[in-house]
């Protein structure tokens, strides 16, 4: 390895935001970086035993995700699914998956990177998401473990319910968004909650672009 | 401060709490409940502004959202001032300020009541009939007049500064969503709710109850309750469900396909300055998708049409109510009632109940009811049936009316006598207030017994409840609601029980036994006639006739050429007057002359409040790469691309952009630069099937890719046009990396997913974007092998060893990388690609590592300039959707031998096959100084000719070449690659077109660095 | 036809306004006609008006299915320019706005034509350089166009929002000051009125259900109101034109968008000029009345409701805060849809078909306002020639076949 | 905005999709034999129906899938929604009686506004 190198480091999109609240736990806003991030694309039925050797999990049904302590498996589309693993253990993973599926009709890619997660909990969670999401966010219309794939404003992302409404603490939601629009996403959502008393961030913006 | 109107002991109003604001200057005294409206009213102000096009007096006429005229314009701060605010919605709160619109100068004594005294020469439309400029004084048209035809026009001032206020837009969806929060909203959303349903109660006004609010509250049980006790008991019972949300204060004004409906709520408006809670937005758009919706919109009143019936002091008999039982406020010391129905009556009731006088009840009905009769006369009203009123009297507000009695054929007969009054409560009838069933695209019916319109057939999941059903009686309405609220639960899929309604018990006059008169008499000749129907607008019965008789006679036509029904308030009390006056002129009924067209917003929507919390620094992400910040640091000047920011070019302390760029430049081609290649659009292709794939979307031969080669290939659109280039590598027989154009990132994606799904479905290949998992620093120039060696493991970096269009696998500080050898300068260049994450920290590196050996990082300008002295080309540059392979010169991209790809067959079509088409060459000016503007047009002459000029084509790009030390220039120019040696010029703006000679644009040629 | 003037209003004013002529007749349909127009939008008035003053045919009619005007021309945003990039859309938008010019008189009807200026903004590098690429070819056609920097574009319209910290600053813009606005009802009663006097037929509330052929000719067109014989009909149905061009079984080009507009509540005059924005998609006048008049985007799938959707409203109205944040509290009053046909190269159709007889004009999309006097003229010479003439010529439908494309996306992209 | 029912994710809002055009216009495959105006027919050539009209749209914010829709474009009603390569189903829509003409009811466009005396008989 060449000496002159500092070590790495590895930056998270959002690594010059941190976490914010709203008072009384209405809500909490936080990121969590680098959990591996793996695109499964293949039929359920080819992939299930693989997944099933790597990470203990079940394929999940439409919209759904199944999850244990370690890994959480989101149905993306009938032959398209995202598993989420450990802080960087992407490597690991891709090489267990891929020596499982060596051979099959399948695709493993390496997400890790592209996407970075927002961890928004709390009982005004749901509300807050109403300001920018046009799905049912209602509990009758959005429950525990379930998944979509859809616009948070002008950003898009993959939301999926990890934490049930009864729960201590209320519910929580991650949002699985891409590295270019996290920023503007976490703006968006404590724009959003400030009715709640969230502190507001605002994205960063000063570029200069006359000339 | 008296409030002299102010009757003691009645009205939903807070004694306790008085509430002052100014009307043009002057304090004005009110209560905490009151609306503008109300408060001037109780003060004995009446008249609020000017009408639009004859700046007539106009005063206070509806109670609600249905008034035509009374607006003014709120506070005088330049960011925050509001134009067109109805004094009748508006509540008054401390250090409100109001002002009188549209008149000048003041309210009183306006000059733009000129157009007044010459009203008869302008009728509806005259404005089509003149200013068109004549043969002899042609300077005499429209633009010579219309600049005094604005001013006098609109209505308040717009603000001059941003505003300082934000808004927000919210979703929801329910199952059952009532609009209206009268007796038939409250008992249709009490009865949805108990089904556990989701319910949404939106009520425009500022309490529940709607027009109960406006009821005598002695003259009416409900369940025994008095009507307020019973709009508590109901709205205790919906706060008892925790699925209910009750919304007041809040309007809907549109709705939309698939039980789509936005709500406006106005969250702080009504409160002091003091009392804005700053983490509320101003205003809030629910944007509700409906299971079921019930209407309970009531009923809007229309007023009479008759002579000189605009003056201030003729106000609505049911806005009279209630500003009498909401408020407290009788409107007049005397009032005259004018009417052609029973509900008018009640007014003349409730004003004597008060202890108010009036000065009559004049119907224009022969047969009155027996009981009415009696009622009035036990109150001691005198009644003028089978009379009109034909006119009126006093400036700024009535003091007195003329009637006359009419014969069996409606005519006026005998002489006018006076009556005195200062005000004249006028009903015409009611309609049922249609407007968001109609929307909803429900069909109306006639309703005679009304002669309105009311919910006929409906389309989307809606039913209408009470008054806007046509619904008028208390105790139906009520049942109607509860009904209403029932069916919708159970159209949701949820069950719920009727249960026993409440009894009903009134005094009040419930009947209507209406007789229709679209236009009152008047005994005077129409010229003489002054009989308005839109109040706003100044559309008078006569404009309506006139526009018949001329031919614009369908009930469209006739809308738009008097603007009936145009203004602010869309015509919510005046069209079906005015639809009845269109018929008798035309000689048909109403239904026959129809309706115009009911369109969203129901009321007007602010503006900000539609683009909700999606302004400002919200508008738009501004996407950046991992090395966004390292940019930003640097103070680099950046370009949007598409929606990404990246960084144009750094210019150094006191540096030009223009040096900065050449800067940059020369470093890339002598020591070394370094560009943010991130954004480019990158795909994971697998399958078996993935070199057949390549093959079909690309022009060129992929078949024989070797695994760890790279190729550069043209995507085209089936009609033959280039739609995107890049390189793509073969990871393994079954693996590619495809990259593609930053801004066709996103097509492309979509583009090769369709094909896949529809058109090659038998294809074995998968889709990923990975876009952004990776961050690629592009190192190229002479020093590049070096800079990136002291980077990169694992890859020996000699050129021979790891040659262009190849790529490896390498790390960097332990992670891994994935190294390119392809090139868009034309030097020796790596494209390094890290997991996004490490982006920052790589590049970095770099820098420190490149230091020594001059490494420069360069924006896109300098990657513009530097591609373009090695002649490659931009998508989007020296494209624009016009542009084939062979117009680029770029036939060695096409696969001649393979089989089908998407746009082949286009090729050959007759006019793309030309040889004289435009193509791509290089431009070399004669003086190698001077740039030609990007853009400018090629003519083949030395001096420009008179238009219309020939053009030969135009410059596509052109730069300063540091390298080459003089001005390079890409075109497209007519038969170009036929040209070359050839002079064309360079037409310029005020100046002698510039000589270039037409050269291959390879500027560099195969001298430099690396081609393709 | 009795001549409208100041005097006459003053005559009629005096007279209590009884002695004004209908505008237009209501003739019944006649068993036939040398001609008949389809459509009573602007196009088809205009084309009908034509071929009678300058081709005397005046045994014509113009078939409208509902009220004339109640297309398009009755929901557009009005705006008029001619500063297109490729020389056949130059020239036939130029012609237009020359005509535009002295039309009002012309026609004797004010049309309140408003030459305030057109202004189309930059945002970014690639627009600066197709909008100069536009100003240069425009100047060599001999279209006024000019090129302004970011603070030319202020003083011109000081209501524009030209900070450099919003999403998209400004950069600059061209300016066509002889663009502007009119008075889109006026247009079509003008060109009505004048028609009428000529002798056409206006039928309106008449549908066109069939149109009849012998051996490959045209013979008639059957219509909610009776069959009616003539050799020639042309198609100006705007939104409708593929139903038009389906019912003799040809297949055309074009698609049918919801395209919606809205209106602001009147205020004093604020915006000067027109302003168009394409990567801040926002188009926006200020009407003599006094409303703002804002052009929204078209909804993707097509549609004949001839309504449109909120989401749509939403971004514009959100566009609009960018570069109009003083617009934030006013109020928009009424919004509407219309039904444009749109081509794949922004550009119309105006052309002879596979049937002997039977000409189409359509596919002006989201832009052919700003043409319409222009476009009847050709259409109106095509359809007395059977050929189209130079101007008319490139906008032929074989163009699809051959691949001769006016590809006017760049001119063309913000819907107007 | 529609709701659309992807057949893979359930009914969302039409803000995630990205309309794809007209369906069952299969890309033709011996383009060398065809002639340009054939080709044209593939290229350009569009019903544009007034009526029921197979589309397709893409779920572009979630399954990624394409599939074909039938929707009265006189009304905007949506009938049915089915996967790509199967035939559209059978289904009944209100269409206008004739071939420019409004539907009975739901086009919102002027001639429906008001109920006929037929309707009022029946109803
Ligand atoms: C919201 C909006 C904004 C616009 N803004 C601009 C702008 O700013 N500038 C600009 O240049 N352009 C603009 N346009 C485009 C412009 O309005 C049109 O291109 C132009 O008005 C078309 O005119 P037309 O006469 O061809 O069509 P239309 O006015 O639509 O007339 C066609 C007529 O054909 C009738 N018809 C259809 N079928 C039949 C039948 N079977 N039988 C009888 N009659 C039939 C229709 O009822 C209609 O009246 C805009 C369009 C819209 C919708
Ligand atoms: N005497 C008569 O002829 C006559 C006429 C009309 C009404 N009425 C009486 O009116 C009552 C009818 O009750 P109802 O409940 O049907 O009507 P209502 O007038 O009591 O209530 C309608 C409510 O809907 C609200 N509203 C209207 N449009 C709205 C919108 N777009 N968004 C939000 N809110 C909106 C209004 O503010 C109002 O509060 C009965 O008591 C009836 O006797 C009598
Ligand atoms: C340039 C222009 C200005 C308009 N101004 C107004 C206006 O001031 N008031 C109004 O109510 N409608 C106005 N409209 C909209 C029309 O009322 C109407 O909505 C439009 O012509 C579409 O017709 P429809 O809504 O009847 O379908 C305007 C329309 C246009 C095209
Ligand atoms: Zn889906």
């Amino acid at each position: 390895m060449n000496a002159t190198l500092t070590a790495p480091v590895r930056r998270s999109p959002l690594a010059h935001r941190s976490a914010v609240s709203a008072p009384d736990d209405l809500l909490h806003l936080s990121e969590r970086a680098f959990d591996a991030k793996i695109v499964l694309r293949g039929l359920p039925e080819v992939l299930a035993p693989a997944v099933g050797k790597v990470t203990g999990l079940a394929m999940p049904e439409a919209t759904r995700s199944t999850a244990n302590e370690t890994h959480r498996l989101l149905w993306q589309s009938p032959d398209e699914f995202l598993l989420l693993g450990p802080v960087d253990g992407e490597l690991e993973l891709m090489a267990a998956l891929t020596a499982e599926l060596d051979g099959q009709h399948v695709q493993i890619v390496n997400v890790t990177d592209y996407h970075t997660t927002l961890v928004l909990s709390g009982p005004k969670a749901r509300e807050t998401l109403m300001t920018l999401s046009t799905l049912d966010l209602h509990p009758r219309g959005f429950a525990l473990d379930q998944v979509a794939g859809t616009t948070f404003g002008h950003a898009l992302g993959w939301l999926v319910q990890t934490r049930d409404d009864e729960a201590e603490g209320g519910p929580s939601f991650e949002i699985l968004v891409r590295w270019s629009h996290a920023d503007y996403l976490f703006c968006e959502l404590t724009h959003g909650a400030r009715a709640f008393g969230m502190p507001e961030a605002r994205p960063v913006s000063g570029e200069k672009m006359e000339i | 401060m008296s409030q002299p109107y102010r009757v003691p002991g009645r009205g939903l109003i807070n004694r306790d709490r008085s509430v002052s604001f100014t009307f043009d200057g002057r304090e004005i005294a009110g209560y905490e409940g009151d609306t503008i409206a109300s408060a001037l009213l109780a003060n004995g102000e009446i008249m609020v502004g000017r009408s639009f096009k004859y700046h007539r007096p106009r005063g206070i006429v509806g109670a609600g959202s249905d008034d035509p005229a009374a607006m003014v314009q709120i506070g005088s701060d330049p960011a925050s001032t509001d134009p067109n605010v109805m004094v009748t919605t508006r509540e008054i709160h401390a250090g409100l300020e109001a002002r009188s619109q549209n008149c000048w100068p003041s309210l009183k004594y306006d000059v733009g009541v000129l157009n007044d005294v010459f009203m008869r020469f302008f009728p509806a439309g005259f404005y089509y009939k003149t200013f068109m400029g004549s043969d002899r004084f042609r300077w005499l048209n429209w633009m010579t007049f219309e600049p005094f035809i604005r001013r006098a026009a609109g209505l308040g001032k717009a603000p001059t500064r941003p505003d300082p206020d934000s808004y927000e837009s919210v979703n929801r969806h329910c199952d059952v969503l009532v609009i209206g929060a009268g007796p038939a909203g409250l008992a249709a959303a009490a009865n949805a709710a108990r089904s556990g349903a989701r319910v949404i109660l939106v009520e425009e006004g500022d309490r529940l109850g709607g027009s109960l609010n406006a009821t005598d509250p002695d003259g009416t049980t409900i369940g025994g309750k008095a009507p307020a006790d019973w709009i508590v008991a109901q709205t205790a019972k919906l706060a008892e469900h925790p699925e209910v949300t009750v919304l007041t204060r809040t309007t809907a004004f549109g709705y939309y396909a698939m039980n789509f409906v936005g709500l406006i709520e106005r969250v702080k408006d009504h409160l002091p300055e003091h009392r804005r809670d700053r983490r509320q937005p101003r205003q809030r758009v629910w944007r509700v998708r409906a299971k079921q919706v019930v209407l309970a919109t009531g009923a809007i009143e229309r007023p009479l049409v008759f002579n000189e019936n605009d003056r201030p002091g003729i106000m609505l008999a049911g806005a009279v109510r209630t500003f009498l039982h909401r408020h407290g406020v009788l409107a007049g010391k005397r009032v005259l009632i004018f009417t052609n129905n029973d509900s008018a009556w009640q007014t003349a009731f409730d004003i004597r109940a008060a202890g108010g006088e009036v000065a009559g009840i004049v119907d224009l009905r022969r047969e009155l009811s027996e009981t009415m009769a009696l009622r009035a006369l036990k109150a001691g009203i005198a009644v003028h049936p089978r009379t009109a009123i034909v006119g009126t009297h006093g400036r700024h507000r009535i003091d007195s009316a003329f009637v006359s009695s009419l014969d069996d054929d409606g005519n006026v007969r005998g002489s006018r006598s006076r009556i005195e009054c200062d005000l004249i409560a006028v009903s015409g009838g009611w309609n049922p207030n249609v407007a968001l069933f109609a929307q909803s695209r429900g069909k109306l019916k006639w309703d005679a017994e009304l002669a309105s319109f009311r919910p006929g057939l409906s389309w989307q999941q809606e039913r209408s409840a009470g008054a806007c059903n046509g619904t008028m009686e208390l105790q139906e309405v009520l049942a109607e609601g509860s009904k209403a609220g029932l069916e919708a639960a159970r159209a949701a899929d949820f069950t719920v029980r009727a249960v026993k309604q409440p009894e009903v018990e009134t005094d009040a006059v419930q009947s209507l036994n209406l007789v229709p008169v679209w236009q009152v008499p008047s005994g005077l000749p129409r010229e003489k006639t002054k009989a308005f129907v839109d109040l706003q607008d100044d559309v008078k019965a006569s404009d309506l006739q006139l526009a018949t008789e001329e031919g614009y006679d369908s009930v469209e036509h006739t809308k738009r050429y008097t603007t009936q029904g145009m203004g602010t308030d869309q015509g919510k009390i005046s069209n079906v007057n005015a639809f009845g006056i269109m018929a008798e002129a035309r000689g048909i009924t109403v239904p026959e002359v129809g309706t115009t067209t009911f369109r969203q917003p129901y009321r007007p929507v602010t503006i900000g409040a539609l683009g909700g919390q999606h302004v400002g620094p919200h508008f738009m992400p501004r996407r950046g790469t991992p090395m966004h910040a390292w940019h930003l640091e640097q103070k680099a000047i950046f370009e949007p691309v598409g929606d990404w920011l990246r960084a144009r070019a750094y210019p150094k302390p006191g540096e030009s952009f223009h040096d900065a760029v050449q800067r940059e430049a020369k470093a890339a081609r002598t020591t070394a630069g370094m560009l943010d290649a991130t954004t480019l659009g990158k795909i994971d292709i697998r399958g078996k099937d993935a070199r057949t794939f390549l093959n079909r979307v690309y022009t060129n031969a992929w078949l024989k890719l070797a695994p760890g080669r790279c190729r550069y290939g043209l995507m085209l659109g089936e009609d033959g046009m280039v739609s995107d280039d890049g390189v793509t590598a073969c990871i393994a027989d079954d693996h590619f990396h495809m990259t593609t154009t930053t801004g066709g990132a996103a097509s492309v994606l979509q583009k090769l997913e369709d094909y896949l799904q529809t058109e090659w479905p038998d294809l074995d290949v998968w889709l990923t974007t990975v876009t952004e998992q990776w961050a690629v620093a592009a190192v190229c120039g002479p020093k590049a092998e070096e800079i990136v060696a002291s980077v990169v493991d694992g890859i020996d970096l000699d050129p021979e060893e790891f040659p262009f269009m190849t790529w490896q696998d390498g790390t960097a500080g332990g992670i891994p990388v994935r190294v390119f050898r392809v090139s868009f300068t034309g030097e020796t260049s790596y494209e390094i690609n890290i997991p996004a994450t490490y982006g920052r920290w790589l590049w970095e590196e770099l820098i420190a590592a490149g230091k020594p050996h001059g490494l420069t990082p360069y924006g896109t300008e300098a990657m513009h300039l530097l591609r373009a002295e090695k002649g490659f080309i931009i998508v989007g540059q020296e494209t624009d959707g016009t542009v084939t392979p062979g117009d680029l010169r770029m036939d060695w991209a096409v696969a001649k031998k393979k089989g089908d790809f998407i746009g082949k067959r286009s090729l050959s079509r007759s006019d793309t096959a030309r040889d004289d088409r435009k193509q791509l060459v290089g431009l070399l000016t004669i003086d190698g100084d001077h740039v030609p503007m990007e853009g400018a047009q090629i003519i083949g002459t030395a001096e420009e000719p008179a238009p219309p000029v020939p053009m030969l084509g135009h410059v596509t790009s052109a730069y300063f070449s540091p390298n080459l030390g003089r001005s390079i220039a890409m075109a497209m120019v007519r038969r170009g690659g036929q040209r070359m040696g050839e002079t064309v010029w360079i037409a310029r703006l005020g100046d002698k077109p510039v000589p270039a000679k037409i050269v291959h644009y390879d500027f560099l040629g195969d001298a430099v660095g690396e081609s393709a | 036809m009795k001549r409208y003037s100041a005097l006459e209003l003053i005559r009629q004013g005096l007279g209590g306004h009884r002695g004004w002529d209908r505008v237009w007749r209501k003739p019944e349909p006649k068993p036939s006609y040398d001609a008949v127009i389809i459509g009573g939008g602007g196009h088809g008035l205009a084309t009908a008006y034509y071929l009678a003053k300058l081709h005397g045919m005046t045994n014509i009619a113009v078939v409208e299915k509902g009220w004339i005007g109640g297309g398009n021309s009755g929901r557009n945003t009005t705006i008029i320019r001619s500063n297109y990039l490729f020389d056949e859309s130059a020239a036939i938008y130029n012609h237009a706005l020359n005509l535009w010019k002295g039309l009002g008189q012309e026609l004797n009807f004010n049309i309140m034509m408003s030459h305030r200026g057109v202004l189309n903004l930059a945002h970014d590098e690639g627009e600066m350089r197709q909008l100069k690429r536009r100003v240069e070819a425009n100047r060599l056609n001999g279209v006024d166009s000019e090129w302004l920097d970011a603070k030319e574009v202020k003083n011109f319209c000081p209501s524009i929002n030209i900070s450099g910290d919003i999403r998209y600053p400004v950069l600059g813009g061209t300016l066509q000051r002889s663009g502007g606005v009119n008075r889109h009802d006026g247009v079509v009663w003008g060109y009505a009125r004048a028609a009428d006097a000529l002798g056409v037929d206006i039928l309106q509330q008449t549908e066109v259900t069939g149109i009849l052929t012998e051996a490959g000719e045209v013979t008639g067109i059957e219509t909610t109101r009776g069959t009616i014989r003539t050799p020639k009909v042309a198609s100006v149905t705007a939104g409708h034109t593929s139903v038009m061009a389906n019912m003799l079984d040809i297949r055309l080009p074009v698609e049918s968008h919801p395209l919606q507009a809205l209106v602001s509540e009147p205020i004093k005059p604020i915006l000067n000029c027109v302003v168009m924005s394409n990567a801040v998609h926002v188009y926006c006048s200020q009407s003599d009345k006094g409303e703002l008049v804002i052009g929204a985007g078209i909804d993707a799938q097509l549609s004949y409701t001839q309504r449109g959707n909120l989401d749509i409203i939403e971004h514009q109205m959100a566009s609009l805060m960018e570069l109009f944040p003083i617009f934030s509290r006013l109020r928009m009053m009424r919004q509407w849809g219309g039904i444009v046909d749109v081509c794949p190269d922004a550009s119309p159709i105006i052309s002879k078909t596979p049937v002997k007889g039977f000409y189409v004009n359509g596919g002006w999309g989201t832009g052919g306002w700003k043409a319409t006097p222009g476009s009847g003229h050709v259409f109106a010479d095509l359809i007395a020639k059977d050929e189209p003439n130079r101007i008319a010529a490139p906008f032929a439908i074989d163009r699809f076949t051959t691949g001769a494309l006016v590809a006017e996306h760049g001119a063309a992209a913000v819907a107007h | 905005m529609f709701v659309i029912d992807c057949p893979n994710c359930g009914p969302r809002d039409q803000s995630e999709f990205t309309y794809a055009g007209e369906a069952h216009i299969a890309r033709p495959t011996e383009t060398e034999n065809m002639t340009d105006a054939e080709w044209a027919e593939f290229v350009f050539m569009r019903t544009n129906t007034k009526g029921l009209f197979a589309e397709r749209w893409w779920h572009a914010t979630g399954c990624r899938k394409f599939f074909n829709m039938l929707r009265n474009t006189a009304t905007d009603e949506i009938h049915a929604v089915y996967r790509i390569g199967e035939t559209p189903p059978k289904v009944t829509a209100n269409l206008p009686a004739t071939p420019a003409g409004e539907a009975s009811i739901g086009s919102g466009n002027d001639a429906v506004k008001i109920m006929t005396r037929d309707e009022e008989a029946a109803s």
